[in-house]
């Protein structure tokens, strides 16, 4: 059985989420979904191990050999991310019980955890395969899935209907390009398996053969998933689909969708067109460093300046995901596995802060800075989490946050880059103002006639929120383990495809 | 081939001005029934370069479900596009002058159109037009080294691989592909379907049976999202939250929240009006 | 939608029609192995088929005619049946989706049944599940999108 | 490599270009958040036409290939091993079915948002959405008194 976990770790959740139709009514349709997210997350696990034991894994499916069939190839890389991954889903399965209750018609709870089977089948999809026509349907499913659940967050705020709208839009242009970045390169390598597209291209860059077609499916394929993973300049869709999406939905979609597409940016770049093409034959690194350090700039203001609590972590994760960009447009061992690392601990630290908010949602009905005033002491557990995160999210020292900045300022360093530890640094500044003007509000703000009677989240939600947030803090003071895996990762991909060169 | 050329440059002419068209107009329902005739013009284009499965699809879906989907759409939202932008959007055509010089650049490198030695009819084309691939034995596909980078090694098989007996037995190679080598991809296919009708029933059913026969006792119908998420008073929320599941009830009590509750709503939507740097100022673009 | 009730001509050509419609929905989900179509394509003629019927009688006989809780459940049959097919020749000892498996090999063959027929039954079933989960799925989206303006 | 040359070569993955262009030129500028889901269509659709250009070949005696179903005549060729007529590649053909379920899907959820959208706010022009949302009327809950509110404002 154990040959077999590649497959099921992307069918498991597939067929668990049809089966959820059939559920019925109640809790079951989450306790099913909970039982099966657990599985995949320990599946997970025993692929990571075996992955760092025994190098990369790969599963023919239908017995075809790679190159016809389709393929799953596990690195150490996507190993590490698909442990993230199903890690987030999990917890937030869990903790979504009470949460979706309150938010989702309750005669459709079983079409709502279908779906978020489906979402998680597809994210765990994206970053298992080895196939790039499969990247595109499993994005697909993802992103359709996620359109929906982000839309049922109108019942509380109607301006998800048209965040959802346009992330649709631009979702589906992004997608779209991804298409005409793979078909472009398919036409010159007549092949769609990422190992053996790789091979070609190696091939075609070194004979020059082709280059007009191979640099705008290159340019195609970063525009398309730098939509998917909102780099700055097309990151208009994140925001209001993060704020006005139902709380579990946001905690799970902001700690997992943006990062999946991280991953697969650096898949492309490293392992199909190889470094040496990417950062060498065209200048990405000067314009990915450029939008991801602007990024973390205007994010950082923007973030202050917002006044529902959602919008500020939506914004702030625009601005991490720029710290994770940098990281590996810097194109040297520290900055990619800093971004790595960054990817598992931003992942803990936003899901866990996104739950906390669910929390005060669920009690509040809102997350306006108003409504958070003077909750401190009302809940008291569930606001310790949020500012435990908040600290992760400016980088101090002893939290997961600081792991992966650390490892970019290094990576910097290495590439010479003064410039880059200056936004870097700049950012955190940021990011303090941001953190404390809520935190502020938490514990020294006078509570509003609305959150007099508020209490502590029930018990399930807090457990939840905190079990995110200790993971990042123990990502923060044992980083070893976590930061071996994620170099591991980086010296993978630095190499080339799943490190066979 | 010079006549099916001509042929395949009036359809594609055609195709162009259709879609011209589909953007200009305001009708939304003559933009609905161009898109069908859009789609049945794709469909004869591909059946002229031989995309037969292709061309029957884009007819099934293009020309009839689509136009249902968006013709039961309009039912809800009208026909009439609202003229407020210019004719001519300058930005937006600027930033399509530039991608689409950018793909027509990409294209300059390619081969050409219908070349036999372009890279996508020579490389691994054959084995599966074929159907002779050939399985790789399952002890085999665990194996951790070697298969990566194996294939160019081994003469462009995988080590151990069988010779396959399959064929020719499909004449539909298209199906061949679709529902057996690239089958993976198709039960994906599938899941998309699904997660459409799913996407379409989670948003779009208003009630479920039980609400619609409770709905239907009341005299005046109250809607039980204005008692559970209202705001502004946050005892009523948890009561009503803890004894009463929406819809579940149907009483005097009701009514008065509810108006109690519209009238709350409308003094903070006043106040939100007079002060609008309180509101949020989530991204708009 | 009520008028069309009135319209006798269409009502009984209609009638007619939908029993062919329905052949022809079977034929090409089945025939997609020889000629052009599959499961897809004859999936949607099906629909095709309940869609008329919706549109002429209305949509009170159609619910009749095709409940919408058995054509929900039947679209997540239908996905159900095709990675079923997957999980059975994994459970049979092949890969996943390895038609191969699906009638079960003999003792200590490598490969089982090179001959391809146990292929065009996983080609079959597979088809099916694509066909009616296609089909199920358009008629709900047909239900769904002509709901009630206002509940 | 002049002009000419270049156009005979490639003018029909040039006209997937326009058509491609064409519908996201409706995505981007187009107000009608209706006609912005069908421009996206429209777009798609030229992506397909991009695909299976690619798939058609040639014979080198100026012939079009023949459609990937192999006939008797084929199965006949192999058996002699004669040289059977040349067919055009079903892979393009086979992910093409595929992205057009995708695109037909995308479009149902974007209409499915799109009615949504009517009910709550009374609109589908995206500068008006944009207007009520401006006015901060719509920090409350989708409710029949809130969505007539919305309804009266256009």
């Amino acid at each position: 059985m154990i040959d077999s976990i590649p497959a099921l770790m992307v069918v498991l959740p597939l067929m668990a989420g049809v089966i959820t139709v059939f559920t019925g009514k109640g809790d079951k349709p989450w306790a099913w979904a909970t039982a099966i997210t657990g599985i995949v997350f320990a599946m997970s696990i025993a692929l990571l191990a075996e992955v760092t034991a025994h190098g990369p894994v790969t599963y023919n499916f239908g017995n075809w050999p790679s190159q016809y069939g389709i393929a799953y190839t596990i690195d150490a890389m996507n190993g590490f991310v698909l442990f993230v991954v199903s890690l987030i889903a999990a917890v937030t399965t869990y903790y979504s019980r009470l949460s979706v209750k309150d938010e989702i018609p309750n005669d459709r709870l079983h079409i709502f955890y279908a779906l978020w089977l489906l979402t998680i089948c597809g994210l765990l999809g994206i970053t298992i395969t080895g196939d790039t026509f499969n990247v595109y349907v499993l994005l697909e499913i993802s992103s359709l899935t996620l359109y929906a659940l982000i839309a049922m967050g109108y019942r509380r705020d109607r301006r998800a209907l048209t965040a959802s709208l346009r992330y649709v839009i631009l979702g589906s242009v992004g997608a779209s390009f991804l298409l005409l970045g793979i078909g472009y390169l398919m036409m010159i390598t007549g092949t769609l398996n990422m190992v053996d597209m790789h091979d070609r291209l190696q091939v075609l860059i070194h004979n020059d053969e082709y280059s007009r077609t191979i640099m705008v499916a290159y340019a195609f394929l970063l525009v398309g998933l730098s939509l998917k993973l909102a780099l700055f300049p097309l990151h208009m869709w994140l925001p209001n689909a993060y704020t006005y999406a139902p709380s579990a939905v946001t905690g799970l979609v902001a700690a997992t969708a943006t990062k999946v597409a991280v991953y697969m940016t650096i898949r492309f770049l490293f392992g199909i067109f190889g470094r040496d093409f990417s950062f060498g034959a065209v200048e990405s690194s000067d314009v990915l460093l450029t939008c991801a350090g602007l990024g973390v700039l205007y994010t950082g203001i923007q973030a202050a300046r917002q006044n529902n609590v959602k919008s500020v972590l939506a914004w702030s994760s625009l601005g991490q995901i720029g710290y994770i960009v940098i990281g590996f447009s810097l194109n040297n061992e520290n900055g990619l596995t800093g971004s790595v690392v960054h990817i598992l601990n931003h992942a803990l630290i936003k899901g866990g802060m996104f739950l906390a908010l669910g929390c005060v949602a669920y009690r509040l009905g809102g997350t306006r800075l108003t409504h958070l005033k003077g909750l401190g002491r009302k809940m008291p557990w569930t606001m310790a989490a949020f500012t435990a995160g908040g600290l992760g999210l400016i980088g101090f020292p002893l939290t997961g946050g600081f792991i992966g900045k650390w490892y970019i300022g290094l990576g910097a360093l290495d590439a010479g880059n003064w410039l880059i530890l200056v936004v870097i640094m700049l950012g955190s500044l940021l990011a303090v103002i941001y953190v404390f003007r809520v935190v502020y509000a938490i514990y020294f703000g006078e509570a509003e006639p609305d959150s007099v009677h508020a209490t502590e989240a029930p018990a399930s939600m807090v457990v939840c929120t905190w079990i995110l947030i200790g993971m990042s803090l123990v990502c923060g003071l044992w980083s070893e383990w976590s930061v071996d895996l994620a170099a591991n990762a980086a010296k993978a991909m630095l190499a080339g495809f799943g490190g066979a060169h | 081939m010079l006549n099916l050329l001509v042929i395949d440059g009036v359809l594609l002419f055609l195709v162009t001005i259709t879609a011209l068209a589909v953007i200009e107009m305001r009708n939304l329902f003559a933009v609905t029934m161009l898109t069908g005739v859009y789609s049945l013009l794709m469909a004869a284009v591909w059946t002229n370069m031989h995309a037969v499965d292709v061309a029957f699809t884009e007819a099934a879906v293009g020309a009839g479900i689509s136009t249902i989907l968006i013709l039961g759409t309009l039912v809800h939202v009208g026909v009439k596009e609202r003229r407020r932008e210019k004719s001519l959007n300058l930005s937006a055509l600027l930033i399509v002058t530039l991608t689409g010089g950018a793909l027509i650049y990409g294209t300059l490198d390619m081969p050409a159109f219908g070349d036999p030695e372009a890279p996508v009819q020579t490389h691994r084309f054959q084995k599966l037009f074929d159907q002779n691939v050939g399985k790789v034995p399952v002890t085999d596909t665990h194996h951790v080294e070697a298969v990566a980078h194996g294939a160019e090694q081994h003469g462009g098989e995988q080590h151990g691989a069988h010779e396959d007996e399959f064929h020719g037995h499909v004449y539909n190679t298209v199906t061949s592909l679709l529902a057996d080598y690239r089958s993976f991809d198709t039960m994906f296919e599938t899941a998309v379907i699904l997660s459409a009708g799913l996407s379409m029933i989670m948003l779009l059913r208003r009630r479920s049976d039980e609400e619609i026969e409770a709905a239907t006792q009341r005299t005046e119908r109250v809607d039980p999202d204005t008692i559970k998420t209202e705001r502004m008073d946050p005892k009523t929320t948890q009561t009503v939250r803890v004894d009463s599941p929406p819809g579940s009830d149907s009483s005097g009590a009701d009514k008065k929240l509810a108006a109690e509750i519209a009238e709350a709503v409308d003094s903070a939507e006043q106040i939100q009006h007079d002060a609008p740097e309180e509101t949020d100022k989530g991204d708009q673009v | 939608m009520k008028n069309m009730e009135d319209q006798v001509v269409l009502r009984v050509f209609s009638k007619i029609m939908i029993p062919f419609i329905i052949i022809f929905g079977f034929y090409v989900i089945t025939h997609g192995e020889l000629g052009p179509g599959g499961g897809f394509q004859g999936g949607v003629i099906l629909a095709s088929a309940f869609i008329l019927y919706g549109l002429v009688f209305g949509k009170d006989q159609l619910a009749e005619a095709a409940p919408p809780r058995v054509v929900e459940g039947l679209a997540a049959f239908g996905v159900l049946l095709y990675s079923g097919v997957g999980a059975w020749c994994l459970l049979a000892g092949g890969n996943f989706l390895d038609y191969s498996y699906i009638i079960p090999p003999a003792e200590g063959a490598v490969i089982p049944h090179l001959d391809g027929g146990a292929e065009i039954w996983g080609m079959i079933l597979v088809e099916y599940g694509v066909g009616i989960t296609v089909c199920t799925v358009m008629i709900t989206v047909y239900n769904m999108i002509t709901e009630e303006a206002e509940a | 490599m002049n002009f000419i040359e270049a156009a005979s070569d490639h003018y029909n993955y040039w006209i997937a270009v326009i058509v491609m262009m064409i519908g996201l030129y409706g995505v981007i500028a187009k107000r009608n958040i209706v006609k912005q889901a069908i421009s996206l269509g429209l777009f798609q659709t030229g992506i397909f036409l991009l695909y299976i250009s690619m798939a058609v070949v040639f014979t080198p005696d100026g012939k079009m290939g023949e459609a990937p179903v192999k006939h008797s005549e084929r199965l006949a060729a192999d058996v002699l091993s004669v040289a059977g007529p040349v067919y055009d590649n079903p892979l393009p053909h086979v992910l093409m079915l595929t992205a057009i379920v995708v695109s037909v899907s995308i479009l149902a959820v974007a209409l499915a948002i799109i009615v949504n959208i009517k009910r709550c706010y009374g609109t589908v022009e995206e500068d008006e959405i944009l207007d009520i949302e401006a006015q901060g009327l719509l920090d409350g809950p989708d409710t029949k008194s809130n969505r007539e509110k919305a309804g009266a404002l256009v």
